[in-house]
């Protein structure tokens, strides 16, 4: 397992694409992920305009969509549900995960803890590429007869039963996926275990390493149910069983012939016992990149370090006991939903104590508003609004209204999007420096920074505004019942918006291809921060540290009143 | 730089995190067995001549036997005694064999007998897990090989065994595994 | 890799004795499933007795008892998760009819 | 929660502004452990607020929304079998009796599949994505689907519940006004989800039997 001493040049194919070097590896993850998001976003851009502009041919591109999905560029219900169904798994599981944890965790986590690569770069590699994969067999579905998986992201049965083909291939992937992610968690919580520096003891890690700690935890336990359930509902299409088909079912005038006696609620039982861990998965990456930020840039350490390590146990061990807040209304026993109505209030507690420690560590700090800070200042109020929008969804009265609609939408929007994106985004910049030893343009990383925030909120504040005018999710065309009509003025401002956040991202794109062959060059630690990433060269070379690093002090350790410089590396 | 913070082997210590990833995994398959069989107004549990106990009581029985060869053909390394090791590493994948051997003999029976994957959900539960059970077992057995050649080529001695003690783990889990879904299966 | 210094049982005696043991519960259980208890007995009486397989599996083949308590711990966390999840699908689904 | 975000957005925007770099160049270290209980403050007053919201508000309301239902006797009670994309409302006749259902017996004329066989069926009609209820009285809907799971959603009355295949899931209401509202389905069923619409038609109570009647003349028209 010990890298060899001798130093012989790779050939460009082990070197960066069969690589086993872990910061290759991230990279390959980023790059990919970010494509993903990118590709999720156009699949949104396309749901946008048929929001806006019901009915009407989709223009510029309209005409390439051919007869199947969109005739004559006017977009069809069956395309626009593969859409829904498809920018939500693409994000959730090829786009936000993949950044946070695959390439996030996967480049700074081994630097974080002073390691020379992951545990078992093998295991890295194959799990790279399974995802991969899993990709690419999930965008290749839009080729199947009858087009992609169209039940949801959350592929309800028995509708995803009777579903195309499309569905099987969305099943298959997310197969592939699961198995990545299990790989990789292996692998994160045994390097975070064994392969700390000495010195490194559990209450000196980083936030940014206990998060991605947790989260490989939660990947590990929560993601084999999903892939029960998933294997389940494969047999269900494939093999004629009837796990999640009851008995007489009548799909347009036929008897379908099955055995029967299953049950349809087994299902979102097994998807959400995976799902909303997940959704610690795609925040608690977010939360670790914020709270390296803030200590970074308000020079002061991170106000209550143990309640927020304690709080990121507390979410994890929670998130497993709240997923049927997800089925309140879904005919599942109304005493279970009280059980679990009690446990959802419960666990924002932990999430409301993290985010006040980041708050109050604004306190007496010397705050440098640099483009990383501001990306970390903007994640706190707009994943704030994300959390409290969550309260009323969490609790069963004003669940029965929401519940479903577009309301819902916009909360975990905010949660994901302007909360964990928004935070993954100014990881980039943060980290760009260490990546490739050069550093980002600052007047363009502000013009993304602002035109990014203010769209966002342009394309998910008017959801507050839908849902609680009653409009329902997944709507093909909204202004056929009368009470969503009321609310479609905003649909072209949503699409505007969205618009405009495409045209915002053109900076942050060129300013990272730029950057990265012309951007000024930089020193070993930039920021002046403290962890372990920034005690090795930028970039780092194969097998990172140039000698083994000892840890003599906790991971926040500026301005120590009576030191010269404002700020204690871990290491020194 | 090797540097190891705990003193767990990384080998051992990834095999049990995926093993608890595999408890969840056959737990949650395990659980909708269970709600189903309480809750379905139909799952279909077929006469007990269909399952055939006594074949499955020797099956177990069989499973058990290559648990016990795996755990001392892993005595034998830790003794140096590369022969014993070779011998007992062969007749654990010998009787692993038998068992899918018989496995296959019972399937061909169920199916002959009308119980199929999909003529009711015993049947459906009945071939799925026993069949990703039987699925485990191939990546056992190809585990075990792996392991044998490696010790045939003197890889192995009394300091260095760490991929037996794996290949064990594994086998003992894909033991254990059967041991709660015999009587899940045949017995209640 | 290291030496590996866990303290490994010198003799192959106590393997032999839980493979008899393991034995003679199969026997047990086998023929209980013949008595035609009532079914809660049997049921009951089938979970002890496999739990009790399991255990002795665990701790004695797969080295359990040599090992750090955390690999436990591991195990346990999964073993609750898991009776969250068979708890709550039972008090929804499995309690309808 | 308006308040406490209210007063939470201004500490944070003063801080902002207070300690920005220029303001006050070097950071106090100490202010990191400042506080002491003081900081657990948010965490307290969420936890109070939603103890409140728990035990004083979502528990009794969602027992009286979903557990406690009126007495059948003293309500209109209806029968719901939703398809892909309709919903088919099944009314007792006369003898306020439901017929039971049979998916074989499905046809394009018998789009619930009633039981022919079943006396108790002889004067049920259906109305399809017509729900007529009556003023002052409580009306129960038993739902089930033939096919997905759609979700029975009126949102001007605040009401709605997933309608699944395989099961039998109860929902009541009261309405408090006459007039037309719209039923819409808030659970993706398939490409016409967004087209499976109804109505429902609140009447007087004389209104009702008169429609009642009318309905059940069609049937016999129809039947002879």
């Amino acid at each position: 397992m010990s890298s060899s001493p001798e130093h012989h040049e790779p050939s460009f194919i082990r070197k960066y694409v069969f690589s086993l070097d872990h910061k290759t590896i991230g990279l390959q993850y980023m790059f990919t992920s970010l494509t993903f998001l990118l590709f999720g976003f156009g699949l949104m851009l396309l749901m946008r305009w048929q929001l806006a502009f019901p009915g009407k041919p989709i223009p510029i591109i309209g005409g390439l969509f051919g007869d199947t999905f969109a005739p004559g560029g006017i977009m069809l219900p069956e395309f626009y549900n593969q859409l829904g169904a498809m920018h939500g798994t693409i994000m959730v599981f090829l786009g936000v995960v993949p950044l946070g944890v695959g390439f996030y965790g996967n480049y700074f986590l081994p630097l974080q803890i002073g390691a020379g690569d992951m545990a078992f770069p093998r295991l890295n590699m194959m799990s790279y590429w399974i995802y991969f994969m899993g990709g690419v067999l999930m965008l290749s579905s839009f080729l199947m007869p009858g087009g992609a998986a169209q039940s949801g992201w959350t592929s309800y049965p028995p509708l995803s039963v009777i579903a195309p083909p499309g569905q099987t291939m969305w099943l298959i992937s997310m197969t592939f996926i699961i198995t990545s992610s299990l790989f990789g968690s292996i692998n994160f919580i045994v390097t975070t275990v064994n392969m700390r520096a000495p010195g490194l003891n559990w209450m000196r890690l980083p936030v940014f390493v206990w998060a991605q700690f947790i989260t490989a935890i939660l990947l590990l336990f929560a993601f084999p149910v999903l892939q029960a359930g998933a294997i389940l509902q494969l047999l269900d299409r494939v093999a004629g069983t009837s796990f999640y088909l009851p008995a007489g079912l009548v799909v347009s005038g036929t008897l379908l012939n099955r055995a029967g006696g299953g049950s349809a609620l087994l299902y979102q039982h097994l998807f959400w016992f995976l799902a909303h861990p997940e959704v610690y998965v795609l925040i608690l990456p977010a939360m670790g990149i914020v709270a390296e930020i803030l200590a970074t840039n308000t020079r002061k350490p991170l106000f209550g370090y143990k309640t927020i390590v304690r709080s990121i146990m507390f979410l994890g061990v929670l998130s497993f006991v709240v997923w049927a807040h997800h089925m309140f209304l879904s005919g599942m026993k109304t005493s279970l939903a009280r059980i679990f109505m009690v446990t959802t209030m419960v666990i924002s507690i932990p999430s409301v104590a993290i985010l006040s420690c980041y708050v109050f560590s604004l306190w007496g700090a010397s705050i440098r508003f640099r483009v990383p800070m501001l990306f970390a200042l903007a994640f706190l109020p707009l994943f704030g609004i994300g959390g409290l929008t969550g309260l009323p969804l969490g609790f069963l009265p004003t669940d029965i209204y929401l519940h479903d609609t577009y309301y819902v939408i916009g909360h975990f929007h905010y949660v994901v999007v302007t909360g964990s994106l928004i935070a993954l985004m100014g990881g980039i910049y943060h980290w760009f420096p260490k990546i490739f030893g050069r550093s980002m343009n600052e007047f363009w990383g502000k013009v993304h920074f602002w035109g990014t925030v203010v769209c966002m909120n342009g394309i998910f504040f008017p959801m507050f505004i839908q849902g609680l005018a009653g409009m329902q999710r997944r709507l093909y065309d909204p202004t056929v019942q009368a009470h969503n009509a009321t609310t479609q003025i905003l649909s072209p401002f949503q699409l505007l918006a969205a618009v405009s956040l495409l045209v915002f991202q053109f900076p942050f794109i060129i300013n990272l291809f730029v950057s990265l062959f012309k951007g000024q060059k930089t020193v070993e630690n930039p920021w002046e921060a403290t962890t372990l990433e920034w005690a090795c060269p930028s970039p780092p070379p194969h097998g990172n540290f140039l000698s083994l690093p000892q840890v003599n002090r906790g991971p926040y350790e500026y301005s120590v009143p009576g030191m010269k410089k404002d700020w204690s590396a871990q290491n020194e | 730089m090797e540097h190891n913070s705990t003193g767990i082997p990384h080998g051992k210590l990834g095999m049990w995190i995926f093993l608890s990833s595999e408890i969840m995994l056959f737990g949650a398959f395990i659980s909708a067995y269970i709600v189903l069989r309480m809750g379905s107004p139909n799952f279909g549990v077929p006469p007990e001549a269909i399952m055939g106990r006594p074949l499955a009581t020797i099956n177990t029985f069989v499973l058990i036997t290559s648990s016990v060869t795996m755990v001392l053909a892993l005595a034998a390394i830790q003794r140096d005694n590369t022969k014993q090791f070779a011998m007992f590493m062969v007749l654990t994948s010998l009787l692993g064999m038998t068992f899918l051997g018989i496995k296959g003999y019972e399937y061909h029976h169920k199916i002959s007998e009308g119980l199929t994957i999909s003529s009711g959900l015993f049947g459906s539960f009945y071939f799925t897990l026993t069949g990703l059970h039987a699925l485990h077992m191939i990546g056992g057995l190809i585990f075990n090989a792996y392991v044998l050649i490696n010790g045939l080529r003197g890889k192995f001695n009394s300091r260095h065994y760490e991929r037996v003690e794996y290949a064990g783990l594994y086998w003992h889990f894909v033991d254990l595994v059967w041991v709660i879904l015999f009587p899940v299966f045949y017995l209640i | 890799m290291t030496e590996n210094e866990a303290p490994h049982p010198a003799s192959v005696k106590p393997y032999i004795l839980v493979f008899v043991g393991l034995g003679i519960l199969t026997g047990l259980t086998v023929f209980l499933s013949y008595l035609g208890l009532p079914r809660h007995t049997a049921i009951l009486l089938a979970g002890l007795i496999a739990l009790t397989k399991v255990t002795l599996i665990a701790t004695f083949f797969m080295h359990l008892r040599f090992e750090k308590r955390a690999f436990v711990f591991l195990l346990l966390v999964a073993l609750f998760f898991v009776t969250v999840l068979v708890a709550s699908l039972i008090k929804d689904i499995g309690l309808i009819h | 929660m308006a308040t406490i975000f209210g007063l939470w957005g201004l500490f944070f925007a003063y801080c902002l502004i207070r300690f920005r770099s220029k303001k006050n160049p070097t950071a106090d270290y100490a202010a990191a452990s400042k506080g002491g209980l003081l900081s657990f403050l948010p965490d307290v007053m969420v936890l109070g607020f939603e103890i409140w919201l728990i035990f004083f508000l979502g528990l009794p309301i969602w027992a009286e929304i979903k557990e406690d239902f009126p007495k059948p006797e003293k309500s209109n009670v209806v029968e719901l079998v939703a398809e892909q994309f309709s919903w088919g409302f099944q009314y007792p006749g006369a003898d306020g009796l439901f017929s039971k259902r049979d998916p074989k017996q499905i046809s394009s004329g018998n789009t619930i599949g009633l039981d022919a066989n079943d006396p108790n069926g002889k004067d049920d009609f259906v109305s399809i994505n017509e729900l007529h209820v009556p003023l002052g009285k409580p009306t129960i809907v038993y739902m089930t689907s033939k096919d997905v799971i759609h979700s029975f959603f009126i949102p001007e009355f605040r009401v709605k519940q997933d309608v699944v295949p395989g099961m039998r899931v109860p929902l009541w209401f009261e309405p408090v006004q006459t007039g037309h509202f719209e039923i819409g389905c808030a659970q993706l069923c398939g490409l016409g989800h967004y087209r499976m619409r109804g109505e429902v038609v609140v009447d007087t109570p004389e209104e009702f039997e008169a429609w009642k009647k009318e309905k059940t003349k069609e049937l016999q028209q129809t039947s002879s």
